[in-house]
């Protein structure tokens, strides 16, 4: 299978899915001329000319907004926040438009739209530009969230969104997009709502999406060395949870530790463990772990970032915790 | 208060070209009077206690769903506020189903999970229905985008209040169809007010439009006090955003007589501005073309009203005796299954 | 004592703070000439004329701005929300000024701001008025986060968080308004980040906040009609959590629900159980459960909106679940 | 790409009454060549790896900064986007913790937390230092606001790029400043491009004062070749601004030479549009009007350039001796105790 970066195998799914259907088209800032800030969308306008990839003005309400119309109309609109801090602008549209109309209209309406861009920090962006908006967005009943982590789970799940009936909010990592993987060559779909076991071990859960999972390898490829195997699951849709395969592997374990970029403060790592502390209550051999973020805002000198980073070794340290190793 | 004409320097009584047709002013005034005709029952089941939540009713301003009416062509949108029973009733829907909506039942609008503020009627052209003030303005711009990308002939009609004029979204919405050239109209219905606020201490200026050439926008104001006007200057900005697809604003200076919701007792203006606006009322000045220059008797007039009564008095029969939602219903339309 | 209501304790909270310092003034849509659009500034308009009391036009994210830029040039600035659903145009404005500006500038400057008015849902007002915001405001660092259910907790937080000098979303609630308590004559202050049990009990823990307070101690008094005596705690400040106040309690009883007015994913609840499995996992003799929103967008219907809030009844049937008494 | 003057029509060399002060022309070349010569090195470290994260050059625009600094007093507060060294250095930041703050070092301008985006300094009346677009718009009214609330006779200055006009947040502190009459100037600073985009992209109209009318500011447009002139006629809305409390509206046609950012090569323009506008560098212009107007040597201009070299690279070595923030800093300043 040939190995293509991160950022590549986004750009695979969206002209893919742009040649099967003429509804889906691509706005944002920089998408067309420039192929992206992250080169995303590179050689798409070319391919598909400025009706279908459509250089948008700083106005992500405006454009997140138009998106939401014109998927009303029927139209697939891939809408790209050039990172996600941007989509903080566009908050409402989000929250009480994308998430809300087939409900409100009583399913008169329904809005087919992905948005997508990278998500969370980057390598010394300072505080405006480096958050992660899972929490934000993970809440909100009417929106499915998705983060990915490979080019395999980029290219399968976006192809996924962008068919979706639903408002999709795809979460990207600009550390990540020029990470290479396999991915095949034929066409191939990854279901939305269904985790998947990046390494396999039966003495410690850890669960962990997006940006995370790397750290988690990491983490775990530690622990082993150590002697504990970690089971690290990539939960890849955040909502709707994969809560079966979380609790598949914790009544394994029985331990468990959530690793994620990101703040602490409730969140989806609050609701996994609220979940997992719930439904697999007699399991539980300790008390279920966060690595995340410091409750900070993130600061932008590079050692300061990196002591409020969840690493590798931040990671290790959960890790024996949990297990009583330390 | 100020009014690009000052209602005392014409005479509200002058019954001009747009009241000599009695066919269409017959017809005008009785769709004005439908949506009348509703919103004072609905006010009364209100304080009855049938209908919670917010109610903002359109009495003052009927002409202008009335006259949008006139102008839509099958491909067109109409997208607006919360101030939507105008609307709906206007453009076809019907009067029962708004009713229901109301009061919350099963057979409602939207199944009785909007509410007043969340009307739509897809197969009316009603797009809604938005209740975040200025939310809507990008999304009408949306639907003028998927007009130009699907080449349907379609104009969006987007209706927002003189209150909607400061946020950012309204702002948005105007400049992606400025800068796209969509086929959108957006009319600011400006009845002075935006709930206790007037038009002083939330827009800079006085006259809307100044906005206009800032957005790329051509625009047209003037004071709505009859369908007839409403129609033909609202139709031909209509024509040329679908010919030309070009966006366009208009401000339609109008009053609302009654509070802004019914929880507003309205005291932050005087009786005698209330009075002096009512002189304008395009239903009152229609009755009176109908009387005075077609010679409608009073009688006629009556009968004619409580036919209009009647309808609306069996969509409040029809809302009482509608079954509420079933408890399954608050699951459905969250996410479609794919 | 007096008896006032929750509204009256907010004015005169205001008041005193504006009568006490000339740099506090009040902003907000409607907040003048009409008093408020729930009368919570009845009367403040004639005591402190425009200058200090300014109707705002419908521009949340413009005037939380100018509340922001006033604030860091020293000034007090109570900004109202009509109601906090539409705080969400103003987001950015939270997230990434109010909350980050004292950290970015090292000090520079500090955001001495109140953002404050009803929260979660009224009664058939929709989905998208109906929404609770403490998710996401809790969740970000460099924000304070109050929520009150009583006169006198309204009064002497207020007046706390109006002193304080990080900005704070003070969390009301349309429906508890009108509802009256006693409220002391003479000055006094409540302390932010500090928890109050508002019923005593050794079996179940139940913590509750803002809006499910009533509901909390309504189901406490079922529970105890079946002999189980409830500990009830009202956070009052959701962040900085009183996590010492929650785990005293729940080490006496080893139960706990979290009962409380918004959406179940993440958010305030699944903190409160991430910090309680966490620190108090030990003690623990049942999982802590969630009784809050149904996770859908709030229906306008009466029937069906009852059925998607927390009533006393299902608090009740948690509070059993926990205590195993069902 | 269209200009209000045609810069082929006009003569770049031609060194008019804005150029008549020796003296004044002198200092404002240093000033200019200040930023040019710290951004210069800024952007050599960044190409060693020595800085990181955005970093966005004001080359170009810096006759902006510098006649910023001539019209402001003391109580005035300046508010700017992100590409903020230039404004730093005019008003007095010292150069060295603006270098360390782009190390990240813990003698930075904010300590190391902020980085190139994030310059603050009170001291010198740089109010920020916003990197959210358009997100300092209100901000920068409550200024203005606080100004006149507390009587304090200080004008807020606040610029913004030509890619802050679309977003929502611009229009809602315009509005408030416009409604609440509030002494700030809001001066967009058209460089023609936001990262990629051409104006032609992102704003409907070309004249972007074309916005003012709506917002009930008066409003001035010029291109920016000197400092004299900029700082003349921006002089002139300041002062309108703080005497009569009153917002306006300013644009300032300019250019960046550099890409957007370090990571930008800047491939949507030609290199002839570039050297078309190099020829109206202000900096350039100063040079040639002290060389060839003021009969300044080469060498004379050669030293002085030298002096400001060496400050830079005092800057640089400071920033790269500098410690890094301890651990502990990253607790700091998140709330305060009370
Ligand atoms: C963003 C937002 N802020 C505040 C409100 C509350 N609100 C609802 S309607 C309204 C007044 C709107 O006035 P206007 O736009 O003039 O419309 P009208 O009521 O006159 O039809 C306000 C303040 C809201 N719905 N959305
Ligand atoms: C809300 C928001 N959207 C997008 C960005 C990313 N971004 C940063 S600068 C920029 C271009 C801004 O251009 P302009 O306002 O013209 O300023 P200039 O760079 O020319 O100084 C963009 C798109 C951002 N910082 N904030
Ligand atoms: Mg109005
Ligand atoms: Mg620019």
């Amino acid at each position: 299978m040939p190995e293509i970066q991160i950022r590549h195998a986004i750009r695979d799914a969206m002209r893919e899915e742009m040649e099967r259907d003429d509804r889906v088209f691509l706005v944002g800032e920089e998408v067309g001329y420039y192929n992206g800030a992250y080169k995303c969308s590179e050689g798409l306008l070319d391919l598909f000319g400025e009706r279908r990839v459509i250089d948008a003005p700083i106005a992500e309400t405006g454009f997140a907004g138009v998106g939401i119309g014109a998927a009303m109309c029927g139209l697939r609109p891939i809408v790209e926040f050039m990172t996600f801090n941007f989509s903080a602008v566009a908050f409402d549209q989000i929250l009480n438009n994308a998430a809300k109309i087939h409900h409100m209209t009583n399913g008169q309406f329904s809005v087919p739209i992905v948005f997508r861009g990278p998500n969370a920090a980057a390598h010394m962006l300072g505080s405006t530009h480096s958050q992660a908006f899972e929490p934000f967005y993970a809440h909100v009943p009417g929106l499915i969230v998705i983060a990915v982590a490979t080019a395999y789970d980029a290219k399968g799940l976006l192809k996924s969104a962008i068919r979706d009936p639903n408002p999709v909010v795809f979460l990207e990592s600009e550390l990540m997009y020029s990470v290479k993987g396999e991915v095949p060559e034929e066409e191939y779909l990854i279901p939305i709502g269904v985790a998947d076991t990046k390494r396999a071990g039966d003495d410690v859960t850890v669960i962990t999406w997006g940006q995370g999972v790397p750290v988690a390898l990491k983490a775990a490829e530690l622990a082993a060395a150590e002697g504990i195997e970690c089971d690290v699951i990539d939960l890849r849709t955040l909502r709707p949870l994969d809560t079966e395969a979380v609790l598949e592997s914790v009544r394994r374990t029985n331990r468990a530790v959530v690793l994620f970029h990101g703040w602490p403060y409730g969140g989806v790592g609050g609701e996994i463990i609220a979940r997992i502390q719930e439904m697999a209550f007699d399991h539980l051999d300790a008390p279920v772990l966060r690595v995340c973020y410091e409750d900070v805002p993130m600061p932008y000198a590079e050692n300061l970032e990196h002591l409020v980073l969840p690493t590798p070794e931040r990671g290790l340290e959960a890790i024996r915790e949990v297990a009583y190793r330390r | 208060m100020t009014t690009p004409t000052d209602p005392t320097s014409a005479d509200p009584g002058n019954f001009d070209a747009y009241f000599q047709s009695r066919e269409d002013t017959l017809r005008w005034y009785r769709e004005m009077l439908r949506i009348r005709r509703f919103e004072e029952l609905a006010a009364r089941s209100y304080t009855r206690g049938k209908i919670s939540g917010f109610l903002h009713l359109y009495i003052g301003q009927e002409a202008i769903a009335v006259a949008t009416k006139e102008v839509l062509q099958p491909a067109d949108r109409v997208v607006s506020a919360y101030r939507t029973h105008g609307f709906a009733l206007a453009l076809g829907s019907d009067p029962r189903a708004c009713m229901a909506e109301l009061y919350g039942k099963a057979t409602g609008l939207v199944a009785g999970v909007g509410g007043s503020m969340h009307f739509f009627d897809r197969a009316h052209q009603l797009w809604g229905g938005y209740a975040i003030v200025g939310n809507h303005s990008p999304v009408a711009a949306g639907h003028a985008f998927a007009s130009k990308y699907l080449k349907d002939g379609g104009v969006t009609l987007c209706f927002l209040g003189d209150g909607a004029l400061a946020i950012g979204p309204t702002h948005e919405g105007w400049t992606l169809a400025g800068l796209w050239k969509l086929p959108i109209v957006y009319v600011v219905e400006n009845n002075r007010y935006s709930m206790g606020t007037p038009l002083s201490r939330s827009v800079p200026v006085d006259d809307i439009t100044l906005k206009a050439p800032g957005y790329g926008m051509i625009s047209d104001r003037f004071r709505v006090t009859s369908v007839a006007e409403t129609a033909e200057r609202l139709g031909a900005i209509v024509k040329r955003a679908r010919e030309e697809s070009k966006p366009a604003l208009v401000e339609l200076i109008t009053y609302r007589f009654r509070g802004h919701s019914m929880s507003d007792p309205g005291k932050y203006r005087g009786k005698e501005e209330v009075e002096e606006w009512r002189r304008w009322d395009p239903l009152e000045r229609t009755y009176r073309a109908l009387h005075e220059h077609h010679g409608l008797s009073e009688d006629e007039l009556e009968a004619l009203d409580a036919e209009v009564v009647d309808e609306m008095e069996a969509a409040v029969e029809f809302a009482e005796e509608s079954p509420v939602p079933e408890p399954e219903a608050r699951f459905r339309n969250i996410t479609i299954e794919s």
